[in-house]
């Protein structure tokens, strides 16, 4: 069974919820869900770029000719997806202080238009 | 040296300038008396009331009033040099822009006298004057184009010389709408009816001269009967191809005048916009078709 | 030693001027004073061809073709500089007593750099110099222009902004241009510029327009005539002397310098004539005539002394523009001589309308009057200032406005002469209402104790009455340098000598005519003395149809008309939109701010930002397909 | 038609060049009229078709600045007496005085009014004096041939007169012009009182008495 | 191994060992932080001060395309040299006018930095990403207000997060397709690529640089930042993170688009440069309109930023050399004008508690410094001549004229957008020297403006301290302005390299690193 049109069908939809979840709504909190939906969406496509049929785990045990056809899958993009997460983690870690922020100032997680007139601080 | 040779005829233009003027004036008043059906004063009143100004006593207001009187009459005088009389001037030269400027130095000292006054209906009869002038330079000056046009000289003695051989070389012929233009300009120039609103009397006290008395008057009747010598003999040469004697000349310059005198018997007093608007629109558009016919375009 | 006079005369005054802000006000004052003598006399001295040209280059050749400090003394350049030098040394003398305690507007050490960059304007011999002495120059006069209230300051940035439109428009002409020849030099652009407007090349065109953007903005001509209202108005009082008589003046060196080799050295028929003229100086001789007409017209109805004198700047530039876009040597000539006379007829003006203030502290003319009584001198140079400013005889402006005319006779621009009639006799109006306004008439009783201006502040006024009557007595003082210029452009010379000058039409000896005006007024002088006995009376002693000022509370103040002077004129002109321009600038930067504020909260708006991420991400991935 | 009454002061001698002089005076008469009551209405006929005044060199004009003649067409009244003295003032020398018909003279039928002035020449000098009321434009015109003949004979100097005895003149000014002043109070009419007319006329100079002499004798 | 690297590590390991010296922000903290970046500039000086010959880094031994190489020449040095310049400065006046930031503040300036130095380095497309990406992360921590409504940030965070996501997506795209990461191997590769991959690739990785450079319609998250965050992060903000988006969206034109981003004459092929031409250009002439409208100080200022920046990506679009080498200088000018800006700004703000500029009015009175520096900063920002930002206009102006109609459009739009933007800028400082004429009214010359009850005593406003930061940075301004030629070469030189048909090129001077391979061996070295 091929499974590239799943994984790849499951991005997209991943990464299509996470864009109508930032379309549908200012919440902060929505927000922050539906950027990870997308994040998420795109390590998925990521992974699936390194894949190829009949690829091995990339763990040079042996010699091995670098003439013809790869015997591993491409090991670069499970690297990539690495530090994907982990920025991501990072920045959903920094928006959710941020939405502790908002509901500090405005009570709630609706995210308005920026208050004029206010007093500001350097 | 030329200029020391030049000084008796100096010396005697200006006395035709002013003999010419006043004798004019006189005429004029005479010939409105006949039109009214009047005896009228005789044709040498002007003269005795010049005289009689300059014997009487006045009051200044100050030097600038002295100085803005004595620049009025030598403007025009020194126009008076530029002014062909029978196809002549004293100081060769009939450069029209020069006429058309150094008559101004004329008005601007009588502006500046009587302004100096102190009386607001000085200035105020001079703003009308010069918003008339505004009026009447205008159509004047595009018909003067025309001719520079046609004839490639500025100078009116060049102008009138263009014209010599008999009535049928006048410009008035190769002019007419020009002609109507600048007769219209003229009745404004000379201050008479419609365009009299600058002197006014019963309105602003006859305007630029509410203040002056005695010599002052004298000078301004002085300087009245230049401007007169001066537009007429300028009409003269444009129009009427100047003259070959000096009897001519003047009864050249009398038909003029007296056709003018003969329109402001007639005639109302516009209102300063109405008599400006007039100009433009009459006389202006007159001269402008004349120019534009002339030209053959822009 | 030579060899760096002229970057001397660039670099040494902006030094100067910063060292002068660190003194104390009358030695600042001085300092400016004395650099602007020190200029006017080595200029005085040296000839254009004495000087060989300066060159140092900045060695940032991937920016631009040979950039660097390039300058040259042209003899076009040395007319101007010595004209502009000359009065500049006057009018600062003027300042030097201004700026007492209770008047310093402090800006001598800007006024300084202002005189090098505007001497480099002058020498720059490639564009980017220019362009960099010019808008130094801009930015300069902004803030000597704005540096008070707010009002002065909305009058600099509207010079400022038309400005560096008309700058940035040169730049980018300039590159058009370098692009092509890979050089900045001025001499070389034009070369290039007269040989693609010899061979008809299209991208002539668009490169003259963004260099005359520049200058016409600078020279005030319409549309953009409204400027100098604001900016020379609202200008420290005796700034505006060389505001208007100075710095206006380049934006007719930048067109003279590129329009006159440009068209004159084009074959015949290689550009399209209109009337027998190039098609753009026909143009431009129409702008200029528009321009001084509405100038004209918008100084007649003003009341404000300053601004009648800036929109008669504006009116004067158009009669420059006029007579340039004759494209006849005689034309040329009479711009560059108009030019100087304006320099020397508006500098007067301007000058003693701030003695005026200075000594009154009035600037609108109705609440002036009759202080020809209490300033005799003052009233006197502002008198010959505006007999020659309405171009009347004997003095100078009359030899330029004859100039002036003659070229228009010779190429029968018959309508364009017409226009600047009508001009001139409305220079005569507002003139004579300013006279009137200020000097003549009653003297207001707050102006009882007035006094006529220092001796030193007279100096220059002095100075200036005397050139005013030098010149009109022998115009050949100027004409002879005119001359020198014309022949450098490779034109041919006027036909003067001292005071004779030949016209297409005409010609007048200037010497006769000043000759036979003193006779005729020698004359008149012997009837005024001959005539009877005159007695002074007061100044209320007046014709008021008998009756008793005093009776009725009536004040000097009151018995004086000089508010809405010429309404009859107001009346005729009122349905005519003289204020459209204006008023269309004023909408334009309405509509500007309007969009502005529209893109500004838009986008601060909530909704946007989520939406436009899809919009941004639908644009790109349109861009995407579409290439 | 009524006769001109001519009041004359003592002969002066006049040099030749003033007698040269008056001629252009006599010639060119201009006029102010100041127009205080019925005598306005005489001069109309008196400058147009019929009579035309224009013919001796007369006119009108505008401010007394310019004029020489200043013609006083009927009663006066306290408050116009000023304003004909300044207008008097502001005239230029020589300057000469109308007086039209019997209110300048002696109050005419306004005699007992309480505002009017009976007696002009006690402020200022009238060279000739019109009786009648009106007088018709020929006895106008009659007073005026009459007056140039003073004017040709240098005998019409009520200019010097006043200038002579201003302040004489200035006292009974002053005195009647007071009355301009506002006042709430009822007051006493100086110059119904005859007696004070006459004790005014008792410290009148020499010159000016010969003239109301002259005048009293006609 | 260059010292460059240590612009990277540096800042790192002093971000990392920051925290050891306690979380309370005490002068030892201070010091450390000022001092790191104060060597880092020195360093950046010293090497700028001696030649710099273009050359490839190899980190840990991994030669490209499979390791990360970075490569270091005289304009990248100067980059990230006036990054140091600018943090220094925006610390400085953060200890000296802001309130009192936790340590963290310090740490994150650190982290901001070797984030800016990677990215300006490095020659790898993923990790070029990343250090964007972390570049981010600081400068969202850093510019999330301490009180008051953190909207504008949490815009920000959602702009760069959903554009991190597309510049991912982007990546993996072009990665699947070309299967390299390495800057110069992609461009060497990508003509080969087919054609979807090409434009969604290009495009998803676009959108990533465009966020950052604020251009619109992605500026959203600006203008509301810029007025919450303090001074100090709105010039590290404008100053660093815009200019190294745009220094590694340039990278990323020259060397992997190169084909796409000189724009051909209008031939009705539409390509990314006339794309990015024409965002470049809407972004220029709003951004300056809504600078005429704008009430905020602040919201003006990073108006101006994105007005600037959309200049910068216009003559990236253009790629015409003389362009790229009018945008360097733009960055820096901007850089270095907008913070002097940001400086005035903060402390107008510290006075007066306002970021309407209206409520400035007559603060200049009391210290006339404030006005001078607005002005310069004016000057530099908008290119008036003789500072740095004319040079860049006058090379830009000529780069653009021989582009064809689009070029000419843009010089057209950069004129009016000019004159706007001056006009909106020298408005705010006659505001700041104005007196405000209720004060002139009462006579009290001591009170500021009628908002700054608070205001300090301003005696010790001459001090040099209180304006290090400006004075740093107007000299650097004097210098590049009134001596632009060390400036020039080095730009010349970089664009020259990258443009790849000069001698010493990016492309050469990279695939040195190739070598091992090159020489045929075919076997990869581990």
């Amino acid at each position: 069974m091929n499974v590239v049109p799943i994984v790849a069908i499951s991005a997209l939809l991943l990464f299509g919820i996470g864009l109508y979840g930032l379309w549908s709504g200012r919440n902060v909190l929505r927000w922050i869900l539906a950027v990870g939906l997308m994040e998420t969406g795109i390590n998925v496509f990521l992974v699936l770029t390194g894949w190829r049929p009949g690829g091995a785990v990339p763990i040079i045990t042996g010699a091995f000719s670098t003439r013809g056809p790869s015997p591993f899958i491409d090991p670069v993009p499970s690297a990539l997806v690495l530090t994907s997460i982990v920025i991501g983690l990072g920045t959903t870690t920094l928006a959710l202080a941020l939405a502790v922020l908002h509901a500090r100032a405005h009570g709630d997680l609706e995210c308005g238009d920026d208050p004029e007139n206010a007093e500001v601080l350097e | 040296m030329r200029f020391l040779n030049m000084l008796p005829q100096l010396l005697g233009v200006s006395f035709l300038a002013m003999g010419l003027g006043l004798l004019l004036m006189g005429l004029g008043r005479q010939f409105t008396a006949r039109l009214q059906r009047r005896v009228g004063p005789p044709f040498y009143q002007a003269y005795l009331d010049v005289l009689k100004c300059f014997s009487k006593t006045s009051i200044t207001h100050g030097f600038v009033m002295d100085l803005g009187t004595i620049m009025s009459l030598a403007g025009l005088i020194a126009t008076a040099y530029y002014v062909p009389f029978v196809q002549w001037t004293p100081t060769g030269s009939g450069s029209l822009v020069i006429i058309l400027y150094l008559m101004t130095i004329g008005y601007l000292g009588m502006a500046m006298g009587v302004s100096a006054s102190g009386n607001p209906q000085a200035p105020l009869g001079i703003a009308r004057a010069l918003a008339l002038m505004f009026g009447y330079k205008v159509p004047l000056v595009m018909v003067i184009l025309a001719m520079i046009v046609v004839t490639g000289s500025s100078d009116l003695l060049a102008i009138a010389n263009a014209q010599q051989g008999g009535p049928s070389n006048w410009f008035l012929l190769k002019f007419p709408i020009g002609f109507v233009a600048v007769e219209i300009a003229f009745q404004a120039m000379i201050g008479e009816r419609p365009y009299d609103m600058m002197i006014a009397p019963a309105e602003i006290a006859s305007g630029p001269m509410v203040e002056l008395s005695g010599k002052y008057l004298g000078l301004a009747f002085l300087l009245h009967s230049v401007q007169l010598y001066v537009e007429t003999a300028l009409i003269v040469n444009l129009f009427l191809g100047g003259a070959a004697n000096p009897a001519t000349f003047f009864g050249k310059q009398v038909l003029v005048y007296l056709t003018s005198m003969a329109v402001n018997a007639v005639m109302a007093r516009y209102r300063i916009e109405q008599g400006i608007a007039h100009l433009w629109k009459w006389a202006g558009s007159l001269a402008f078709i004349q120019l534009l016919t002339t030209k053959g375009g822009f | 030693m030579t060899k760096y006079l002229l970057p001397a005369l660039v670099i040494l005054p902006p030094v100067l001027g910063l060292l002068a802000a660190f003194l104390p006000r009358l030695l600042r004052w001085l300092l400016l004073f004395l650099t602007a003598l020190a200029t006017a006399t080595v200029l005085v001295a040296v000839r254009p061809g004495e000087m060989m040209p300066f060159s140092a280059a900045l060695p940032v050749d991937a920016l631009g073709p040979a950039l660097g400090l390039h300058l040259a003394l042209t003899p076009t350049a040395w007319f101007f500089l010595v004209m502009s030098s000359l009065a500049t040394a006057s009018f600062t003398l003027f300042s030097l007593v201004f700026n007492d305690e209770r008047h310093d507007s402090g800006i001598a050490p800007l006024y300084l750099a202002l005189l090098g960059f505007g001497s480099g304007v002058f020498l720059a011999a490639d564009w980017i110099t220019f362009f960099v002495c010019w808008e130094l120059a801009s930015v300069l006069t902004l803030i000597i222009v704005g540096h008070r209230r707010g009002h002065a300051f909305s009058a600099g940035l509207w010079y400022f902004a038309l400005s560096a439109l008309g700058s940035l428009s040169l730049l980018a002409g300039a590159w058009w241009i370098a692009l092509h020849n890979g050089s900045f030099r001025i001499d070389d652009s034009l070369v290039t510029l007269t040989g693609w407007v010899a061979s008809g090349r299209a991208a002539a065109w668009p490169v003259l327009g963004l260099f005359s953007l520049a200058f016409l903005t600078k020279a005030a001509l319409f549309p953009f005539h409204m400027w100098p209202a604001f900016a020379h108005a609202e200008a420290p009082d005796d700034f505006s002397p060389f505001l208007s008589g100075v710095l206006i003046k380049y934006g007719i060196y930048g067109l003279f310098v590129v329009w006159v080799p440009v068209f004159f050295h084009t074959p015949e028929g290689a550009v399209r004539t209109i009337s027998g003229i190039p098609w753009p100086l026909y143009i431009l001789g129409w702008v200029s005539a528009l321009t001084a007409v509405v100038g004209t017209l918008m100084a007649i109805f003003t009341n404000d002394a300053k601004r009648l004198l800036a929109w008669s700047t504006v009116a004067n530039l158009g009669y420059i523009g006029t007579a340039l876009s004759a494209h006849s040597v005689l034309g040329t000539a009479a711009a560059l001589f108009h030019l100087a006379n304006h320099m020397v007829f508006k500098g007067a003006m301007f000058t003693t309308v701030a003695a005026v203030k200075w000594r009154t502290g009035e600037r609108e003319m109705h609440r002036m009057g009759g202080l020809a009584l209490r300033m005799p001198l003052t009233f006197m140079t502002f008198l010959l200032a505006i007999i020659a400013a309405a171009g009347i005889p004997p003095m100078s402006g009359f030899a330029s406005k004859w100039m002036i005319f003659q070229a228009l006779f010779e190429k029968q621009l018959v309508f364009q002469a017409t226009a600047l009639f009508f001009a001139s006799t409305g220079a005569f109006l507002y003139l004579y209402r300013a006279l009137h306004s200020i000097f003549l008439g009653q003297l207001s009783t707050r102006h009882e104790h007035v006094r006529e201006v220092p001796f030193l502040m007279a100096l220059p006024m002095v100075a200036f009455m005397l050139a005013l009557m030098a010149v009109g007595f022998a115009p050949g003082l100027i004409l002879k340098p005119v001359n020198w210029v014309l022949a450098s452009h490779g034109l041919d010379a006027v036909r003067s000598n001292w005071t004779i000058v030949v016209g297409a039409t005409a010609h007048i000896d200037f010497a006769t005519l000043f000759g036979v005006f003193g006779f005729a007024a020698a004359l008149v002088f012997l009837f005024f003395v001959l005539g009877g006995r005159r007695t002074k009376v007061p100044m209320m002693d007046n014709y008021t149809s008998g009756e008793d000022p005093a009776d009725w509370g009536l004040t000097p103040e009151r018995y004086q008309y000089a508010y809405a002077f010429y309404q009859p004129i107001r009346v005729l002109f009122s349905r005519i939109p003289l204020g459209a321009t204006e008023a269309l600038f004023a909408r334009v930067a309405r509509a500007l701010v309007r969009t502005g504020s529209l893109v500004a909260d838009g986008f601060a708006s909530a909704a946007f930002s989520t939406w436009s991420i899809l919009l941004g991400a639908a644009l790109l991935i349109l861009f995407g397909v579409l290439s | 038609m009524e006769d001109a009454v001519l009041f004359n002061l003592r002969d002066e001698r006049q040099s030749a060049w003033e007698s040269v002089l008056n001629y252009f005076r006599k010639r060119s008469m201009w006029m102010l009229y100041y127009c205080t009551g019925c005598g306005a209405i005489e001069l109309p006929p008196s400058m147009t078709s019929r009579y035309d005044m224009e013919r001796f060199g007369m006119g009108p004009m505008a401010t007394p600045r310019q004029a020489d003649l200043l013609l006083i067409t009927g009663y006066l009244s306290v408050k116009t007496l000023k304003r004909v003295i300044r207008s008097y003032e502001q005239m230029q020398e020589p300057k000469y005085v109308v007086g039209f018909g019997s209110c300048p003279i002696n109050g005419g039928i306004y005699w007992d009014a309480y505002p009017v002035i009976n007696h002009l020449e006690l402020f200022i000098p009238v060279d000739m004096s019109i009786a009648g009321c009106m007088p018709r434009p020929q006895a106008v015109l009659d007073a005026f041939q009459k007056l140039m003949d003073e004017i040709q004979a240098g005998k019409a100097v009520g200019y010097k007169r006043y200038r002579k005895h201003l302040d004489w003149y200035k006292r009974n000014q002053d005195a009647v012009l007071a009355r301009t002043e506002a006042v709430l109070e009822p007051w006493e009419d100086p110059f119904s009182d005859a007696a004070l007319v006459e004790s005014l006329w008792n410290d009148a100079p020499a010159e000016v008495k010969e003239m109301r002499e002259v005048r009293h004798d006609a | 191994m260059s010292a460059a690297v240590a612009f990277i590590a540096a800042p790192l390991a002093a971000a990392f060992l920051l925290p050891l010296l306690g979380t309370r922000p005490t002068w030892g903290t201070r010091a450390a932080s000022l001092l790191t970046l104060g060597a880092l500039f020195a360093l950046g000086a010293w090497m700028l001060a001696g030649p710099v010959p273009p050359h490839v880094i190899v980190l840990g031994g991994w030669r490209a395309p499979f390791g990360i190489s970075l490569y270091v020449d005289a304009s990248s040095l100067m980059l990230v040299t006036l990054f140091e310049l600018l943090a220094l400065a925006a610390l400085w006046f953060q200890h000296q006018h802001g309130q009192e930031k936790p340590v963290s503040f310090d740490v994150l300036v650190l982290v901001l930095m070797a984030a800016g130095a990677g990215a300006v380095l490095t020659q790898d497309l993923f990790n070029l990403f990343v250090f964007l990406e972390i570049a981010t992360v600081a400068a969202l921590a850093l510019s999330a207000p301490q009180t008051g409504s953190p909207r504008g940030v949490i815009r920000y965070w959602l702009f760069s997060a959903v554009s991190g996501a597309a510049m991912l997506l982007g990546i993996a795209i072009l990665y699947s397709g070309a299967g390299t990461l390495n800057l110069v191997d992609l461009g060497a590769r990508w003509g080969r690529l087919a054609e979807p991959v090409r434009w969604l690739s290009g495009v998803l990785i676009l959108l990533g640089f465009l966020v950052k450079m604020e251009i619109m319609p992605f500026h959203g998250w600006a203008p509301a930042t810029y007025r919450r965050a303090p001074s100090s992060v709105g010039l590290l903000l404008s100053g660093v993170v815009t200019g190294l988006a745009a220094f590694s969206a340039w990278k990323f034109f020259a060397l992997v688009l190169r084909g796409g981003t000189s724009l051909p004459p209008v031939s009705g092929v539409f390509s990314f440069s006339q794309a990015l031409f024409g965002l470049g250009a809407l972004t220029l002439i709003l951004g300056a309109l809504a600078m005429l409208a704008e009430k905020d100080g602040k919201r003006l200022l990073a108006f101006s930023t994105i007005s600037q920046m959309g200049l910068v990506l216009m003559a990236l679009a253009l790629g015409n050399p003389r362009a790229v080498r009018g945008a360097l200088f733009l960055v820096f000018s901007h850089a270095l004008g907008k913070s002097l800006l940001f400086l005035v700004a903060g402390i107008a703000v510290s006075r007066t508690r306002r970021s309407e500029w209206g409520a400035w009015r007559g603060l200049g009175q009391s210290s006339r410094s404030l006005v001078w520096f607005w002005f310069l900063g004016t000057a530099t920002v908008v290119g008036l001549p003789l500072v740095p930002g004319f040079w860049g206009k006058l090379s830009f102006v000529g780069g653009a004229l021989g582009m064809g109609m689009w070029g000419k459009a843009g010089v057209a739009l950069l004129i009016a957008a000019t004159v706007a933007e001056s006009v909106a800028l020298l408005r705010v400082g006659h505001g700041l020297w104005e007196h405000a004429d209720l004060r002139k009214r009462s006579g009290d010359v001591d009170e500021t403006s009628a908002a700054a009850g608070a205001a300090p005593a301003c005696k010790a406003c001459a001090g040099v301290s209180y304006w290090a930061g400006a004075l740093a940075i107007s000299a650097g301004i004097l210098w590049m302005g009134l001596w632009p030629a060390t400036f020039t070469r080095a730009f010349a030189d970089t664009a020259a390299a990258y443009a790849g048909d000069q001698p010493v090129s990016v492309v050469r001077t990279s695939t040195d690193a190739f070598a091992p391979r090159r020489d045929g061996q075919g076997q990869v070295k581990p």
